[in-house]
């Protein structure tokens, strides 16, 4: 059972290890915008683990029942903004990509660095 | 009555688990399309029973964001394929011509 | 014990996905499965009873995330043509970064341990002092809005910045589509009305999916929402409208200049409400010093707030969506 | 609450405030004119705020009215309202000298977009150093660099869409190291305040989860920091960005990742994990080093002038990770110095470039022969700037490596290897300062090259030659820097003032 406890940051660990492959070894934009997307996932998945309390539910008071154990609230706050704040940063690398394609005809970052050496 | 629940759950999860099976196989793209489409509608569903089995009914309304959320999903992508078929077409002709 | 077994087939689902993700080279097939990835996170958050949570990784992760990953993809490339690199650097590089994670977190606390310090020391005073300070049954509102009020103007300015971006990156349209051929071409594709079912099953969702989403701005304070999951909501309703009837109209149902006016008035909605509390002599976006009684200032804050959030997400939603799909096809 | 009180929260509102007004009111030279007014209402703020610091008084500020750990506290001590004053006023210089220059760049359409990111790229530079909440450091870090992002973006050569990205990239995997770093505190603290962190992390049995959070936030405040292997992004982004914008973020953007590694590191780590100290040294000593001599030599066979600076700054961010990595008065004491010397230097150096970009169209070395003559103020400006790089007495660059080197003689034998690798690479610096200036001033210029008689105009120049000035006044008059510094130095260490 203990192991099982953990289980949560193992896969953080490796969704990460994922992301980050995919971020380092793929030089096609959107693919490694898609792994930025899933190392940024992993750090949610993180956060959110800490907030489960055993018998808890969401920290949301109900009206008439008493004793009520509620999860972590504070972790939910830091992720609903980092959520957020994922999402603007994939938009703009996406309309970055967008103007990539435009400018270069290509989206592969080694095409790319070839096509700037050559000037 | 707890059980019945999770034992819903627990069969949800198994297609979900089918549906990622074929989202990931493929072969198609429109096995992809449908696998997502059928891994959202799971997730609802999945969604609506835990929200019983944990006793808090009134997060269903989340399974509802859910749903309308998974149909512009579906839209978006069959967007995505007539643009692409058109696009296909055109480019089909453009070599004809020459 | 339940939590744990489900945990364990969602987190095993998303490993299977993440990799799935990781091998296709066809770029549409990584965009579907990572909308499911999305999903499947979102329904993990929901059992580690992270309800809000569960709720904005659904609507952006698996919703507006894959639209603009599709419009990103009709307007770029489809295949992922990287070749087969050197793979030994990276691939050493992310497993050193599992393996210390994995060493480290040995000794983490387990999973729901009522014991762990995170539950001791900050989070039970904000359980116990909200009912009395603030009065608003949503814990995570309380935190989001007040509490940590001055991270959630952060967030508003950032996405704001983000639509900035993006409208001075893709705001001037391409000079090059002059022919008519391409207009027309446009015109047969941007759009969906040509498909009867979809189109009249559309429409009439169209006004539902906004009223959800006032629903879940104004309903925050008692049940999963605010202004974010809000903003995504309504901004996803006027989506919709649009790949229904072609990106023109949809901009002429909410025009260009009304969801980038809508951005910079929520966020200065917001900065408003923090100015006016500190000429009230309060502190900055201390909003107990805007009624006579704290509660209800706090109350009056909130909604304030919430809806200049709400404003800005739907603007930044909306705009960003119009930038992408008025770039046209090429 | 009097106005006098609110002056911390004022800093970062007033920029925050007029950002969706500039971005609102699309009137003709408006954007430029609104930015402008905010940049420096916050210098003069940040002004005041380092006046009432000075003394070694912290300054704590409930946002809210919610007390810490509970709600978000800004903390403003020296050190924070020394970096305050660098950001806005590198940001205000900047965005004067830029008027024309941006004018040109960025055009009347985008414009208000443009101006709106210059706001919040300085508020989130600012939000970072006040803040005393480690996530709250997180948020605000994402604005500045979207706002970065922007700015670079804006770049007229389609290269600079390419270096955005891969800054967007290397960014976002630092700030998420960040926060990974943040998670595993949280976890063992269960606070997010600095202040309630630095006395929480002491009381942890386990240290395991702490040196691993200590070793994910070094890194990846060490890549937005561009310390040395990690520092691929910054040369094309640096060079590809408008002019003005390379004068503010090479003066002020990185400067702050560092502020921060300093700031959690001593305040957070050094106090609580054992060895700490010895632990920094061997991560930041090797990476020190490194980056003076890879960045010196980069910077020698560059030919580009833009990039040829960039790299400059990766060799100096080296001294400011030596001056870091000594956990000693002094060497804190240079580091910091360091800090805001090296931003005024290379800002005005940024600035000339700017000026002779504006005439050459161009910025490589090699057609650049001739500006000796033609523009003399421009290059004079040049040359006392990279004097200053070299660290000739009298110029800012001295002050800060006297005291690196005065640290560094504390060290033992370590220390005179140190000093002798200090003087090395001032030697590396005269070589590619000395190459551009050879050009300028005893190059024939090529047949084919535009004849340029023009000096900059007095927009521009002028500017120029404040901040110039500026850095010989600091090195001439001490007091404020050193003074502000060791104090910072001493309350980093704990050490009694």
């Amino acid at each position: 059972m203990a192991v099982l406890g953990l289980y949560n940051y193992f896969i953080f660990a490796v969704l990460l290890m994922i992301g980050l492959y995919c971020i380092l070894a793929r030089t096609n934009i959107i693919k490694s915008l898609i792994g930025l997307t899933i190392f940024q996932g992993a750090v949610f998945l993180l956060y959110i683990s800490t907030d489960k309390i055993d018998g808890g539910t969401a920290p949301i008071i109900q009206e008439g029942v008493e004793n009520q154990i509620f999860a972590n609230p504070l972790p939910q706050v830091l992720i609903l903004t980092a959520i957020v704040v994922g999402i603007s940063t994939t938009a703009l690398a996406l309309a970055v990509t967008v103007r990539i394609k435009e400018a270069y005809g290509t989206i592969e970052e080694d095409k790319i660095q070839e096509m700037d050496r050559e000037l | 009555m707890e059980w019945v629940y999770f034992g819903t759950s627990i069969a949800i999860l198994v297609t979900m688990v089918l549906a990622v099976v074929r989202g990931l196989i493929g072969p198609t793209i429109f096995d992809r399309v449908l696998a997502v489409n059928m891994f959202g509608t799971k997730t609802v569903l999945f969604l609506a029973v835990i929200s019983f089995l944990s006793g808090r009914p009134d997060f269903l309304d989340l399974a509802l964001a859910y749903a309308l959320i998974n149909f512009i999903g579906v839209l978006a992508v069959l967007l995505f394929f007539q643009s692409r078929g058109v696009r296909r077409d055109a480019e089909a002709e453009r070599e004809a011509d020459k | 014990m339940i939590t744990i077994v489900f945990s364990l087939f969602l987190l095993t689902m998303l490993v299977i996905v993440a990799v799935g993700i990781l091998r296709t080279d066809n770029l549409f097939t990584a965009v579907m499965l990572s909308g499911i990835f999305s999903l499947i996170m979102a329904a993990n958050f929901f059992i580690l009873d992270a309800a809000d949570v569960a709720l904005t990784e659904a609507v952006i992760g698996a919703g507006i995330s894959t639209v603009l990953f599709l419009g990103a993809l009709a307007l770029t490339a489809e295949y992922d043509r990287s070749p087969p690199v050197g793979t030994w650097v990276p691939l050493l590089t992310s497993s050193a970064l599992g393996g210390v994670i994995i060493f480290a977190t040995l000794q983490a606390p387990r999973l729901g341990d009522p014991n762990a310090v995170v539950h001791k020391h900050v989070a039970p005073w904000y359980l116990d002092r909200t009912p009395e300070l603030i009065d608003v049954p949503n814990v995570v509102t309380a935190v989001l809005a007040s509490f940590r009020g001055y991270d959630t103007l952060g967030e508003v300015f950032v996405v704001f910045i983000a639509c900035i971006g993006v409208m001075s990156l893709l705001g001037r349209v391409r000079p090059r589509r002059d022919s008519i051929e391409e207009d027309e071409f446009d015109k047969r594709t941007d759009n969906l009305r040509h498909h009867l079912i979809p189109r009249v099953v559309g429409k009439m969702l169209v006004p539902f999916i906004v009223l959800f989403g006032l629903y879940v701005q104004f309903h925050g304070d008692f049940g999963p929402g605010g202004g974010f999951q809000a903003g995504a909501l309504i901004a996803a309703g006027v989506i919709l409208y649009s790949l229904l009837e072609g990106g023109p109209r949809g901009r002429e149902l909410v025009p260009e200049w009304f969801s980038s006016l809508l951005v910079a008035l929520g966020a200065f909605t917001y900065t408003c409400v923090g100015v006016v509390s500190m000429a009230m002599g309060g502190r900055f976006l201390d909003y107990s010093v805007l009624s006579h009684d704290p509660v209800h200032g706090q109350h009056m804050g909130i909604l304030i707030i919430e809806a200049g959030v709400g404003m800005t997400v739907t603007g930044v939603m909306i705009t960003i969506f119009h930038a992408f799909s008025r770039r046209g096809i090429r | 609450m009097t106005l006098y009180d609110q002056l911390p929260a004022l800093v970062v509102v007033v920029l925050l405030f007029t950002a969706p007004i500039t971005y609102m009111l699309r009137l003709h030279g408006f954007p430029w004119f609104s930015a402008m007014a905010a940049v420096v209402t916050s210098f003069v703020v940040a002004c005041s705020l380092a006046a009432t610091t000075i003394g070694g008084e912290t300054i704590i500020y409930e946002m809210g009215g919610w007390p810490a750990p509970y709600g978000i506290v800004l903390h403003i001590d020296a050190l924070s309202a020394l970096m305050a004053m660098l950001i806005t006023g590198a940001s205000s210089a900047a965005l004067i000298f830029g008027a024309k220059s941006l004018a040109d760049e960025v055009g009347e359409e985008t414009a208000p977009a443009f101006f709106a990111a210059w706001l919040l790229c300085t508020a989130g530079l600012v939000g970072m150093v006040i803040t005393g909440d480690a996530f709250n450091i997180f948020v605000f870090m994402e604005i500045s660099s979207l706002s970065t992002y922007v700015l670079i973006s804006a770049g007229p050569d389609r290269r600079a869409l390419i270096s955005t990205y891969r800054y967007i990239v290397m960014g976002t995997v630092g700030a998420t190291f960040y926060l990974i770093g943040v998670g595993f505190l949280y976890m063992v603290t269960g606070t997010l305040n600095t202040a309630d962190l630095a006395e929480r992390v002491g009381q942890v049995e386990d240290i395991r989860l702490v040196l691993v959070a200590a070793g994910f936030v070094s890194v990846g405040l060490a890549i937005k920091a561009a310390v040395f292997p990690l520092h691929s992004w910054m040369p094309n982004a640096y060079t590809f960005a408008p002019n003005a914008v390379t004068v503010f973020i090479a003066a002020a953007s990185t400067k702050v990742s560092l502020y921060v590694l300093m700031r959690v590191d001593y305040a957070i780590f050094q106090n609580s994990i054992a060895n700490h100290d010895i632990q920094l040294t061997f991560f930041l000593v090797p990476l020190g080093v490194l980056a003076l001599f890879a960045g010196s030599m980069l910077a020698i066979y560059e030919k580009n002038l833009k990039r040829l600076l960039a790299y400059s700054s990766v060799a100096q961010i080296g001294y400011i990770a030596l001056g870091i990595s000594m956990t000693s008065v002094a060497g804190l004491t240079g580091a910091i110095v360091h800090m805001f010397n090296h931003g005024l230097i290379k800002g005005g150096m940024f600035m000339a470039v700017a000026c002779l970009a504006l005439r050459y169209r161009t910025v490589n070395v090699a057609n650049l022969a001739g500006a000796g003559k033609a523009m003399p103020w421009t290059m004079a400006a040049f040359v006392v700037g990279g004097l200053g790089l070299i660290g000739v007495p009298l110029t800012p660059g001295f002050i800060s490596k006297w005291y690196l080197v005065l640290a560094a003689l504390d060290e033992g034998w370590l220390g005179a290897l140190l000093v002798a690798i200090i003087l090395i690479s001032s030697l590396l610096a005269v070589i590619y300062v000395w190459k551009a200036i050879e050009v300028a001033y005893f190059g024939e210029p090529r047949s084919n090259a535009v004849p340029v008689t023009e000096e900059a105009p007095l927009v521009m120049l002028i500017p120029t030659w404040i901040v110039v000035l500026a850095g010989i006044w600091i090195a001439l008059d001490t007091s404020v820097t050193v003074g502000l510094a060791s104090i910072a130095a001493k309350t980093l260490l704990g050490v009694e003032l």
